[in-house]
């Protein structure tokens, strides 16, 4: 809208260099990594100079799928993050609706105590979480790796948020149609929701992907390392010499699917944190 | 079919080495092991599988106690010799004298060093795999630039701490090239160092019956302002971390590089590279820097096998793979390493290889840190506390009492 | 048959009481509108009788059955919302549908109300849009079809028209008084909105503070209000309130002494005395330019010329705010002080608590004969 | 009877998330409270009751105060410099064209990367020999620093690459804050003769203020987190320079195995950070 | 002095043209209102005015400077927005003096003024509140008060009451008429609601999809629309639109035959053959109960009571739905055929493209004299 145009420092073109150039020095380590990777190994020995990949191969690409552990641990990556995200987003939506819309003994109480859960940062519980998985022997495994994430309450929070949101009397017309609490959530709670359920789950996903702590000590074996593990176990002194251009590579190949999910929905994450800081 | 983790550091190059069966391909720590292993694989008639499961040495320890820790032990990992008391004091990883007996593995073929390195409380815990220690390695065409040669064109090298300063100075002045290279920023090399300095002056960080702490001590400081100096002088430079002073002195940078036995295949490798600025390699003994007492720094590999419920036929591919190990132990003399089987030692293979004659003497002076506990911390204190005087601008005398207190703190946690 | 029975209802929001035990009695086929301030507990009662709301005392029965605990699903009652509560993620049919789907009902009866709903309303082309793709008034219409379909016997609309503006929400208002000539269904109807009240309802029940005020039909209310409340309520502009002074008991009724001059009003002198306070009521549309000297003395304030009509707001002595209406061709100007005549017949008079005195038969012949 | 029926649909509907919670966040932090009065080992059965020890240990370590002290001199650096920037970036992107929405996405994408990318791209763009920066500063016919190397420097370049890498969410905090202010306020303001740094200060700023107190909390809390990025670019050195304190927590823990004293350091993690953000909180409120 | 010309005043958003060359003259003092449908270009006139727009073509002059390139802050206009765009951070008094201290204005100049607009507005209590602290009324009063202080010469209105309700806005409507009583400022009002701009403007101007239909008094409006656009625009409800044909001429006007009757309608016949398509155009309120067989005859369908009004939805022959406005008592049920009868001076008559033919003289004849 023509409009915003009149708000400060937003219109004049000086600062539309100043971002423009801004912006291009925030891409450039991107750019240049990419570029890394599109040469040859021993030709980075030699130097790194030049933004351009020249001389240009694929051959670090190709050893990523043909030979080295990333796509495996690229699935693990997936397995978690998607498990994490499909299950946090029924058991926040469930418990959500409950909050948002049935009225029982001692919400407030129980609402305001899943609400301390937010105070709790994960890495105070990493320790005894630790020790916890350990007694139950439940170390390497996918499970152990997606239980903690869907425990965090944000999901919770934000559904309630967002359910408490629509409008009361649809579900009261929901009601007077001889709709049942089930399918109240199930066919008009949960399609109108799809937008909150959208910015959830990309935030689930995109936190669980890039989780580091957590998988670093509790998947220890190299088959079930996630792709954040396993890039840092790539990342010795090896990095520096021989492999430059396949740790790059790696490095590329390992954000990929994050910055797809990231280009396809970015509008939901904006228009998602715009509703959850709204008000 | 039984399939066997195998947890170990010495670098991922399975890739490289993919189906290679043939040692005489191997280069270097990584290759050696892995050959070894798909060699194993290929050729054992028990259709045994050994999964190797390469970790960064670096944050090995970590990963071994964690997966210890959740009940994911690999059947067979590497250890060294300093860690070794932790986990036997907490019955980590089995005995194996009784094992090394059903084995048909002649503890007596192991050199007495390489004995002691994996005995503890009177029984042995692990397979001698090898004794590394710190050594010169020069070189020679920046050496002989600076006219650092005898007669016989013999490298010069020091014999005390203000001759080495003296060859520095000959060495940057005739080449522009800086004398030594050696990690010393977040690198082990900084501790092993001053453990070394410490026995060179006949002492050591802790007293002789284990009982107490000496970092804070004359010879403390000796060592340390020795240290301080080389980066003070320039001799090296403080920012290096290993890798960048292994780049250094490929590079053609330093005349002199501090590392271990480890290098000694890698440095020739690249030496023998026509247009290497690193030419006319030769290692040496670790010199006489202070003090006068001979030593140089040690320490030791070894196969352990961390405590777990093993079935009988697990137990047996185990040891299947262990004896083969040893059985190929002269293999990894190749790396550079000093072998542990007296067997070995005199044969005609290990006489073939190249540079043995000029660290012939470090199996004599090696001296390892003591059987206690916790030395991995302790080691990182002793690290990270003495780099902050030519990191940082802590004085001298506050970094010795800095990690002495440390370092006491982490003993009392010892039990 | 279908008649919607309170008996003491009420209802408390925790400590606070937004219905006081309230009767109301609304018969089969009846049209009955409740109306009243805001917050005045309209939407409370029409909710309890939906069966959204728990009752927190009284009974309410349907066709002489108790259904307090019936659950809103299985009372036979149907809701059209204020803001529609269309389902936005289903179409119009399925948003007909929904309903009857959960009771189970098989699919050709449901396409067969829906297609029934949809001609009696002329909202066949609508059927597969989304709420999003219509209109304020298309919305509306499906809202009251999804009603339809359920062939409920009591429809409940909660202010349904309020949403929409002004020339759509006489259309609507006019559709609502056809469907409910056509359908064979009691309704009973919230609004805030005088003139829908009075032009929809059989019967209007004026709720002020949760409780009723009055009951009966739109003139009833309109000529015969029980209080100033309702007088004040029913008809807009509103109802002048005056305050003066009994100054003589005659045959034909009262006459009073304002503050701008006397009114002779035909209501029954019941109880009162010369010299006692009262309040004449008199409607903006029965004031009359009069002769000079006569009536009340009004300062013009603003003129507002509608075309056929012009409206005067002035004051009178004491200060009183008077709105007067007259035809569009009168001669007011701002400032001046006009004579303002009242027919006794047109006039209400109020004791000082605001209750109506009743009026004469001579006041109230031929209003209801219509 | 309503009221029962609908305790047991509420109960229904919440009971797949309680379990996840109490089992995987509640029970874990109890399970930290008790253990930090133990001396609890990682690996082995070792587990003995000591009290307050840990505790007391912990606020006579040296180690721990200067990971204390690093952690908050990180937070001082980053927080202010992400606060400010997001603010301006904001400010200077926010309209709805494509080249606004293009940049946008620039700053935002590198918020995607995980913490071993991220690292990855700035281990190398800060080498001192082949790094990005070294060919610029050559370029310019300057020695290039080793900025991880320098006791000086490693702190900046920590701070440098976290302000890089989360960007680009304060900064789209700040956008949707200011989205809802109404365009009609700058329209009343320019009728009102004001000029555009007093529209900024006297409209934007305190429309924007509890945009500011809730990404602040969020930058506090999560930058008293630091960890990976320290981890991996320089290991807490060059000589403990940038050690942090999960980092300590991390190594005590899992290198150390001192799993009891790690705890009751989490627990003082927890406190510093509840406290911070209540404080911040209750500042907020104060202004309302 | 505060003369606002718009000559051939255009604008474009990129290719779509939102007003198409306006030419209008707003005198010093007068109250000139804008209206017409949604969309068509009111608030984008206003903002060009302002100064919040830039012009595309044409010139705006304020008392002969053009203004087309002064900032809008330099043009002496004040403006009033819908939701009132006050400063939610402020109180009311920072409000009010946000754009003083912008000049540089003296404190103590500052407070006399706000001191002296918050008496005029009785917004004495308020000044130290914030927005949020207040009602909707109060918050539309400040926002003027925000306009006052500023001493403009113009005030700028776009549909300052719309956020209000019913009862706020009518008594809002009355104060702004009493403040440009006592202000010697000249208004410039937007709303679509024609109470409002019958009752509150000197000259009310139509406008269409961007071009002005027509400039007057309201009861130019009212009286003389020049197209059915505005006759159907002005009045409530709105005027019944009939089509017919000439039936014959007389010295009086013209004889329509329309589809349920003939009507005398008494305008020019400029133009117009006998046989000619017309379209007749009669308010509701001024059709009246013929005798049985005399005027049109229309099918009731709805009757709604309004008290003293009562109003008549139906339709005629070819099934177009008129509506009439009789009086309280009119005795008429829904489903019989009523006769209604038109004053040949009320009628209206346009071409078949809606054009109005003018009245004659007798059917103006004092429509304009009061
Ligand atoms: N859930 C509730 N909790 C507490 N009080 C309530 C609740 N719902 C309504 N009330 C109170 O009950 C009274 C009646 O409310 P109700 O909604 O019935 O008013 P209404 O007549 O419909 O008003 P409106 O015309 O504004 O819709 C009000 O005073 C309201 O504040
Ligand atoms: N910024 C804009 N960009 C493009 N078109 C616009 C813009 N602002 C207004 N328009 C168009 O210009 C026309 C006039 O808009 P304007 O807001 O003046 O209408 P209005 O008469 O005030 O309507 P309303 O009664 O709904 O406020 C509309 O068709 C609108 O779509
Ligand atoms: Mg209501
Ligand atoms: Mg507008």
């Amino acid at each position: 809208m023509e409009k915003r145009a009149i708000r400060p420092f937003s219109g004049d073109t000086v600062t539309l260099v100043l971002m423009i150039a801004l912006a291009a020095m925030w891409i450039l380590p991107t750019i240049w990594v990419i570029s890394l990777s599109l040469r040859p190994n021993m030709d980075l020995m030699r130097s790194t100079a030049g933004l351009l990949p020249i001389p240009f191969t694929l051959q670090n690409y190709i050893d990523i799928v043909s030979v080295s552990m990333t796509p495996r641990w690229l699935l693990n990556s997936a397995i978690v993050a998607i498990g994490t995200t499909v299950i946090t987003l029924i058991v926040a939506s469930l418990a959500g609706y409950a909050f948002a819309r049935i009225a029982f003994p001692f919400k407030r109480t129980l609402f305001v105590f899943i609400l301390c859960g937010l105070m709790i940062p994960e890495q105070t519980i990493i320790i005894p979480l630790h020790a916890m998985i350990t007694d139950w022997g439940m170390h390497n495994t996918h499970a152990a790796l997606i239980a903690p994430r869907v425990a965090m309450p944000v999901g919770v929070f934000l559904m309630t948020q967002f359910f408490r949101a629509i409008p009361l009397e649809l579900e009261e017309a929901a009601r007077l149609d001889n709709a049942s609490r089930l399918t109240v959530f199930r066919r008009i709670m949960l399609p109108l929701s799809i937008p909150a359920l959208t910015t959830l789950g990309i935030y689930t996903f995109l936190q669980a992907w890039n989780d580091f702590f957590w998988p670093l000590v509790s998947a220890t074996n190299s088959n079930m390392y996630t792709v954040t593990v396993g890039l840092s176990s790539l990342q010795g002194n090896f990095a520096q010499t021989e492999g430059l251009g396949f740790i790059m590579a790696s490095a590329v190949f390992a954000s990929l699917p994050v910055v797809i999910v990231y280009v396809i929905f970015q509008k939901y994450i904006v228009r998602g944190i715009a509703m959850t800081t709204g008000k | 079919a039984e399939e066997l983790t195998f947890l170990r550091f010495f670098g991922g190059c399975s890739d490289q080495y993919a189906n290679v069966t043939d040692m005489d391909q191997a280069v270097g720590e990584c290759g050696v092991i892995q050959v070894l292993t798909n060699k194993f694989n290929a050729e054992n008639d028990q259709d045994i599988t050994i999964n190797t499961q390469n970790v960064e040495w670096g944050v090995y320890y970590d990963l071994l106690s964690t997966q210890i820790a959740s009940g994911q032990q690999p059947a067979i990992a590497v250890m060294h010799r300093s860690v070794l008391p932790n986990f036997v004091a907490r019955d980590l990883i089995e005995p194996l004298d009784d094992i090394f007996v059903e084995a048909g593995i002649d503890t007596s073929d192991f050199l007495p060093a390489a004995l002691e390195s994996v005995s503890y409380d009177g029984q042995i815990w692990g397979l001698p795999w090898d004794i590394h220690a710190l050594l010169y390695h020069v070189n020679g065409a920046i050496m002989e630039e600076a006219g650092l040669t005898d007669a016989e064109g013999n490298y010069i090298l020091p014999t005390s701490t203000e001759e080495l300063f003296e060859h520095a100075r000959i060495v940057q002045e005739r080449t522009g090239k800086r004398y030594l290279s050696i990690g010393s920023r977040n690198d082990a090399m900084t501790a092993r160092v001053f453990n070394l300095l410490m026995w060179q002056q006949g002492s050591g960080i802790f007293n002789e019956d284990l009982s107490g702490v000496q970092i804070d001590s004359e010879e403390g400081r000796v060592a340390l302002e020795f240290m301080k100096r080389l980066y003070d002088e320039g001799v090296a430079l403080p920012i290096h971390d290993g890798s960048e002073a292994t780049q250094a002195f490929i590079n053609g940078e330093a005349a002199v590089f501090v590392s271990g036995t480890w290098q000694v295949d890698t440095m020739a490798a690249h030496s023998a590279s026509e247009s290497s600025p690193l030419a006319n390699y030769q290692v040496f003994d670790f010199p006489q820097v202070v003090g006068d007492t001979r030593a140089t720094w040690s320490d030791s590999h070894m196969w352990v096998l961390p405590a777990k419920e093993r079935s009988p036929e697990e137990m047996a591919a185990t040891v299947a793979f262990l004896s083969f190990l040893n059985d190929n132990s002269g293999q990894w003399a190749r790396t550079g390493h000093l072998p542990v089987r007296q067997s070995v030692l005199e044969s005609e293979a290990f006489a073939a290889l190249p540079y043995r004659t000029s660290y012939a003497e470090t199996t004599g002076i090696a001296q390892a840190v003591p059987m206690v506990q916790n030395q991995r911390p302790i080691q990182d204190i002793i690290r990270d506390g003495l780099s902050a005087v030519w990191l940082g601008d802590t004085a001298v005398d506050a970094a010795l009492s800095d990690v002495q207190s440390q370092v006491e703190r982490n003993f009392r946690r010892v039990r | 048959m279908a008649s919607v029975r309170l008996r003491a209802v009420a209802k408390n929001y925790g400590a606070v009481r937004a219905i006081h035990e309230v009767n109301l009695d609304v018969e089969h086929r009846e049209f009955v509108v409740l109306v009243g301030p805001s917050g005045c507990g309209k939407s409370t009662l029409l909710r309890m009788i939906a069966g959204l709301e728990t009752i927190s005392g009284g009974e309410i029965t349907l066709d002489d059955q108790v259904i307090n605990d019936v659950p809103a699903g299985g009372r036979g009652v149907a809701m059209v919302f204020q803001n529609y509560a269309l389902y936005p993620h289903m179409t119009a049919a399925q948003n007909m549908a929904f309903g009857l789907e959960n009771i189970g009902m098989a699919r050709e009866e449901i396409n067969r109300r829906i297609a029934h709903a949809a001609s009696t309303l002329k909202i066949e082309e609508l059927l597969q849009r989304r709420p999003k793709a219509m209109s304020g008034g298309q919305r509306q219409r499906i809202a009251i079809g999804r009603a339809i379909v359920r062939d409920p016997k009591v429809f409940l609309f909660d202010e349904p028209l309020s949403n929409l503006d002004a020339a759509l929400r006489v259309q609507m208002r006019i559709e609502i008084a056809k469907l409910h000539q056509r359908l064979d269904a009691t309704m009973i109807y919230v609004t805030h909105d005088q003139v829908e009240a009075m032009t929809l309802a059989d019967k209007i029940v004026v709720l002020s503070a949760g409780r009723i005020e009055q009951v009966g039909t739109p003139l009833e209310l309109y000529h015969t209000p029980r209080n100033t409340f309702v007088a004040g309520f029913i008809g807009s502009p509103k109802m002048n309130i005056i305050d003066g002074k009994v100054a003589a008991i005659t045959p034909e009724g009262v006459d009073v002494e304002t503050p701008s001059g006397r009114l002779a009003i035909a209501a029954e002198p019941a109880g009162l005395a010369i010299g006692d306070s009262v309040r004449v009521g008199i409607r903006p549309e029965h004031m009359g330019v009069g002769k000079p000297g006569d009536g009340l003395a009004v300062v013009v304030e603003v003129v507002e010329r509608l075309g056929d009509e012009t409206m005067v707001y002035g004051t009178i002595g004491d200060g009183t705010s008077v709105v007067v209406k007259l035809d569009g061709t009168a001669r007011v100007r701002t400032g001046e002080t006009i004579p303002i005549s009242v027919a006794a017949t047109d006039g209400h008079l109020f004791t000082m608590d605001g209750e109506a005195l009743r009026r004469t038969p001579a006041a109230l012949e031929g209003l209801f004969d219509v | 009877m309503v009221r029962l029926r609908d305790g047991l649909s509420a109960l229904a509907f919440l009971a797949p998330f309680l379990v996840f919670y109490l089992l995987f966040l509640v029970y874990p932090f109890g399970l930290g409270i008790w253990i930090s009065f133990h001396d609890w080992e990682l690996v082995g059965s070792f587990r003995e009751w000591i009290g307050l020890w840990n505790y007391e240990d912990m606020f006579a370590d040296p180690q721990f105060w200067r990971a204390v002290r690093n952690t908050l001199t990180f937070a001082a650096m980053t927080v202010p410099v992400m606060v400010g920037l997001a603010l301006l970036l904001a400010l200077g992107l926010n309209r709805q064209t494509r080249i606004h929405g293009a940049l946008r996405a620039i700053f935002f994408t590198s918020n995607v990367l995980s913490v071993t990318v991220v690292t990855l791209i700035w281990i190398m763009v800060l080498s001192p020999d082949r790094g990005l920066i070294a060919q610029l500063f050559r370029s310019l016919g300057l020695e290039p620093i080793a900025f991880l190397a320098s006791t000086t420097w490693a702190m900046p370049a920590i701070v440098a690459t976290t302000v890089w890498w989360g960007i680009g969410f304060p900064m789209i905090l700040f956008l949707a804050g200011l989205q809802q202010i109404p365009g009609e306020l700058y329209e009343a303001a320019r009728l009102d003769n004001a000029s555009p740094w007093r529209r900024f200060t006297r409209i934007t700023l305190p429309a924007l203020r509890r945009t500011f107190v809730l990404v602040a909390i969020l930058q506090v809390i999560g930058q008293l987190q630091i960890f990976g990025q320290v981890l991996i670019m320089t290991g807490g050195g060059p000589s403990q320079s940038t050690r942090s304190l999960v980092q300590t927590i991390y190594e005590t823990g899992f290198a150390d195995w001192q799993l009891g004293y790690a705890s009751a350091m989490s627990l003082f993690l927890f406190v510093v950070m509840f406290v911070a953000s209540m404080a911040q909180l209750y500042i907020a409120r104060q202004e309302d």
